[in-house]
């Protein structure tokens, strides 16, 4: 990590600076969506941007999600390097055929010739009392698709960096940040940086546990290691940051070290996610875990609206430090 | 296609209580919503709300046309839907706040608020999402001959979403009993619904076979004497019909959207509380043809107060759901 | 299994008998989709159907994937009992929205109050030579989303017996049929059976290794396992059948029976069915297993339409042979 | 809105010549088929192929419209498109048998051939699919101010599929030059157009306020005048158009469809070949303006047969690709 000089930016804030500055090195991107021209998105994640680049390249869309996502699949092909934008996580149902029927097929389809050269930004997280259709962590159906990138920032610095390069990338890219963090800040150097897709970045060393958590999970992975620091259990968490490419090699290293595994994830618990991760694991760690792999993820549930029911669904600090204790014991 | 209808050509069926009655529905709906930005306004409500206020004539004039047993489907824009169509306040209020009374025992929330025994197959917070939901209920209500109508009410919003068009076919195909119901607030979120709305909007429907009318959303008069056509239309076998009706939003696009200035003035919205108030309209005529005096007006004004007091109270003294129901009504039958 | 006097069916009788037997039942059913009426469905599974029941309740329907499935969502909520037809399973892509934010929520969303007992019949499998937008297998999508239940039969008489349980089924059910197995014969009793969703059914006994199996890989299986046998290796071949309800038990049994496990299906090889139940099994018989759980998938490629290369990206028995023999050896 | 279009309009400024190629390619296209048809019935082709006979003049008429760098995306009945945009059977045929010197190396097959050198964006196996992309190739045109123009062909069936009423809302509000042309050949695999299309087709179009305009598909002549002139307009400025080109498939819906007597007759069949044959059409429009003479005619099918024997035989010698192959091409740059 460069340094930073004490600069802090928000989740949201370091979006929309790789978003600027990728704008302007480079006049072929564009980013298309729902109200988020003047409106700035109703996350306010884009506010500004129109007024730097113009309604030409911050484009109010129709609530048309299938339809607009053709229209990047085709400007991309073309020329361009369109971001999409949808507006909630949940909405990615309307847009799998584009996604996956067309954007993640055409350069394989036609020998090479063609490419897709596009982002799909999109949001994932429960715990906004958003209910069923606004709260979901669907980036598990993009991780199964050959063709597509999926990418999982858990920092400010991450996001910037990651969403950088992912503009850059060749390939159909699926961007997924958790709502409840655009407000968390982080250190963001004001120097130009990178982070490559594939690799993994351990957020905290240990030597107990490994605790791969993705996206909104890290935090609570960090909380939960502080706990368990308190247990006096060392335990080293890992953010894989991309889901694929996804750095097998970090991951089953970790677990060799430590011998006991935690995988986290948002999205719902059962064929999700957390599954293949801890595949990986345990048929790359298989000779050196002393207990089984444990997954954390979102309960096998539509997210419910009333709050004690929604805060039962997803994995906290506390339940992962007594996962953690229980199998350090 | 866009046909005038004169809506005191009703007056004589529809009678002057049934006047008082959407009166009635109509400032329940008002003062249900003030009291939703309220308890938004002072932390009590969890989550977000979509307040349906200026819009009231339409769900009104719309379910005052439809039987008890009819359908409805609603959107994210959902209070004013359900409770024009018998919903009972103390429960809305309960579900808002995510307390087990609620209509859905607190899971679903403001924009899921469903209710088998007044024919809401549900509000929907997915733009569009519901236009199958309601057309696959309209189906059901031809296949078993059961006279049944299904009403689809939507954002112009929605008329991005090309599922709409798909099912609009098929309903004209089939000649299903289903009114698509277009509200057209003026704004999807933010942006000016010209912005991204080509063409003309009633010729989306009527492309597709279907009857296609236009009325003034802030007359309920107007508004129920179309839906009584295509209503009737609809039940006798005629097919499905798509109604557009102009109306406003007076908040923000939800609870939360208090400063509008950058998508549209002060001046915009003064204009229509002032000179285009649906309930405001009501009243002038319903004294102006002596069908009430303002006094009558002012007592039902205070029953609905006293009631949506009442609900308020019941739904903010009412308990949580226990942890244990959040793995229950997954599946049916289990 | 009821005694079947030696009556054979292909896979496609198979499920045409189930659907006219739930349909005279039963008057609520019917079937909507494409070029099901006269056509009788380009595979011809529906041959017949119209004929018997009228086009009123074997519906041609335009080419509008979601718009008729979002019809068959609310047919089912108001008292009928739709079976959607989605020709190939590629095109699921289209119908997201309406199964996994529609179908799979009402009766959560809604306290419990509104039901959607419908079937989603669709496709699934390769080497047909259909290329990379008529060859995929989906499903695992479905099995990742809380309130859909998905099945998997492998044979005619599965076929049968379970899609007669999804139609009476009260929840959302998909149910994908394998194009390449229309043809299989097996052996269907002439007298009325169900199977309940949620009995993994062992296809063959064993006692050196597990092959867990869905769909067409069953008869991939089962072929290696005839090979296994001359190489003196007892292979047991598990169909778990219904991926959501998933029978637990019976695959972690097996698994501790016989400490080594490969798990096989046709979906893309990443973040697929094979992971979760290579989880559970890891989760439940850890301490049995003597191997890695083995995942065999299709390759993490579009399928390609050339013969030679498509042939590449599924498991064969020979394939199978040489994994399990690699980890028995 | 479906304002007819003189074709001898145009007549001066096309010349004779252009009328000699647009025969050529007509006979190409169908004699490419009927290869494709004896490939597959003598069981040397993978797969199954959807024969476009008969509906030549669409693709030509349009295509010859076209410059080189224009933009099209076709569908699982492509072949047409592709050979009228500019493709070589010998790839063309290469691609069929899955050999690596086909247009995708082998990894596309009949429905997704794609050719960026003669502006083929792709061939779709998904009924409505490419409709965003060929939207998007027309925004960027128009973002970058190429003056290049967009096609997107699709077959009636493909207005069962809502994404194309969305794109075209995008293409009118943006202006895109953009055209969408709509092959009813009555038939959705085996289903007549008419069992499950409501309304009126091209109002489907207008209602999104783009221009519409319909056309005798088996005219050739027809055809390229309303191309030119909706082409000459997107390239203006001018905005998208929806054509309705009213055509029909001689053969079955996929080559394995012999079958047909349960979707349509065998009279149908024969009066189209007989009376609206797109070739016939044109070859005796040639020969009564003496433009060409039989003999002349004979002598371009002679060539093109030949070019055609030339093309299945390189395809058919030409080698398989490799297995590993198969991992290649995944992800671009890598
Ligand atoms: C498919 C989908 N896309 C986007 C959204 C986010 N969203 C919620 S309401 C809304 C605007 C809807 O406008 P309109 O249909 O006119 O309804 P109104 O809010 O004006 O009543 C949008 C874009 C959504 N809920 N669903
Ligand atoms: C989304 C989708 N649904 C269904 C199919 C299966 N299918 C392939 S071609 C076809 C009929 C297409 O009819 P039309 O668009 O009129 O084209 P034509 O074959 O007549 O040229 C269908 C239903 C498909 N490929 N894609
Ligand atoms: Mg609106
Ligand atoms: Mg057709």
């Amino acid at each position: 990590m460069p340094a930073n000089n004490g600069r802090e930016l928000t989740l949201a804030q370091a979006v929309r600076e790789a978003l600027a500055e990728e704008m302007r090195r480079d006049s072929r991107v564009f980013i298309l969506g729902e109200d988020i021209a003047e409106a700035g998105h109703p996350f306010k994640v884009l506010t500004g941007l129109v007024e730097e680049f113009g309604a030409e390249r911050v484009l109010d869309t129709p609530i048309s999600e299938a339809g607009f996502t053709g229209v990047a699949v085709g400007a991309a092909m073309t020329g361009l390097r369109p971001v999409v934008d949808i507006m909630f996580g949940d909405f990615v149902t309307l847009i799998m055929d584009q996604m996956v029927n067309q954007a993640a097929k055409v350069h394989y389809m036609s020998g090479g010739k063609w490419r897709v050269p596009m982002v799909l930004r999109t949001t994932l997280g429960a715990t906004r009392r958003s209910a069923a259709q606004h709260s979901q962590s669907l980036h598990a159906w993009f991780c199964h698709i050959p063709g597509l990138k999926v990418v999982l920032p858990s920092t400010p610095y991450d996001a910037k960096g990651l969403l950088k390069t992912a503009i850059r990338d060749e390939n159909p890219v699926a961007f997924f940040e958790d709502k409840m963090m655009y407000r968390l800040k982080g250190p963001v150097p004001e120097e130009e940086y990178t982070i490559p897709l594939g690799a993994a970045d351990i957020k905290r060393e240990g030597t107990d546990i490994t605790i791969v958590a993705t996206s909104s999970m890290v935090q609570v992975a960090l909380g939960a290691a502080k706990l368990l620091e308190e247990a006096a259990i060392s335990a080293e968490v890992i953010d894989p940051r991309t889901l694929w490419p996804l750095d097998e090699k970090t991951l089953i290293n970790s677990a060799r070290k430590t011998s006991r595994v935690i995988v986290m994830d948002e999205g719902y618990g059962r064929y999700g996610v957390a599954a293949e991760i801890a595949s990986v694991i345990s048929e790359g760690a298989f000779f050196d875990l002393e207990a089984p792999v444990k997954r954390l993820g979102a309960m096998h549930v539509p997210i419910p609206f009333s709050p004690p029911l929604e805060d039962a669904t997803v994995p906290t600090e506390q339940s992962v430090f007594e996962a953690a204790r229980a199998m350090c014991g | 296609m866009a046909t005038a209808v004169d809506p005191s050509q009703l007056d004589s069926q529809t009678g002057n209580e049934r006047w008082l009655r959407m009166y009635r529905r109509m400032f329940t709906i008002r003062t249900f919503e003030e009291q939703v930005n309220d308890l938004y306004t002072r932390a009590l409500m969890p989550g977000l709300a979509h307040l349906y206020i200026g819009e009231e004539a339409v769900a009104v004039g719309i379910c005052e046309a439809l039987a008890p047993d009819d359908y409805i489907t609603s959107t994210h824009r959902g209070h004013g839907h359900c409770l024009a169509k018998g919903a009972a306040p103390d429960r809305m209020f309960a579900e808002l706040l995510g307390k087990e009374a609620g209509y859905c025992k607190g899971k679903g929330g403001s924009m899921h608020i469903a209710d088998p025994a007044t024919g809401n197959l549900g509000a929907n917070a997915i733009v569009g999402g519901s236009a199958g939901i309601a057309t696959g209920a309209a189906f059901t209500a031809k296949r078993l001959k059961t006279g049944q109508v299904s009403v689809c009410f939507f954002g112009e919003g929605a008329l991005g979403q090309g599922s709409l068009y798909e099912v609009m076919n098929m309903a004209s195909l089939w000649k299903l009993p289903v009114i698509y119901v277009c509200e057209n607030n003026l704004y999807n979120e933010y942006t000016h619904y010209s912005e991204v709305t080509a063409g003309d909007i009633l010729a989306r429907g009527t492309a597709f076979g279907l009857a296609g009318e236009s009325v003034d959303g802030q007359d309920v008069r107007a508004v129920h004497a179309a839906a009584r056509k295509l209503v009737a239309r609809a039940r006798a076998g005629e097919g499905p019909a798509m109604l557009l009706a102009n109306t406003y939003r007076y908040y923000g696009h939800h609870v939360g959207d208090v400063s509008r200035d950058y998508y549209r003035s002060k001046q915009e919205e003064q204009q229509w509380k002032a000179e285009r108030d649906p309930i405001q309209i009501l009243s002038d005529w319903l004294c102006g043809q002596k069908i009430a005096d303002r006094a009558r007006l002012d007592e039902i004004q205070a029953e609905v107060k006293a009631q949506i007091d009442q609900a308020v109270e019941f739904a903010t003294r009412s308990r949580y759901p226990n942890v244990d129901q959040v793995e229950q009504d997954v599946y049916a039958g289990e």
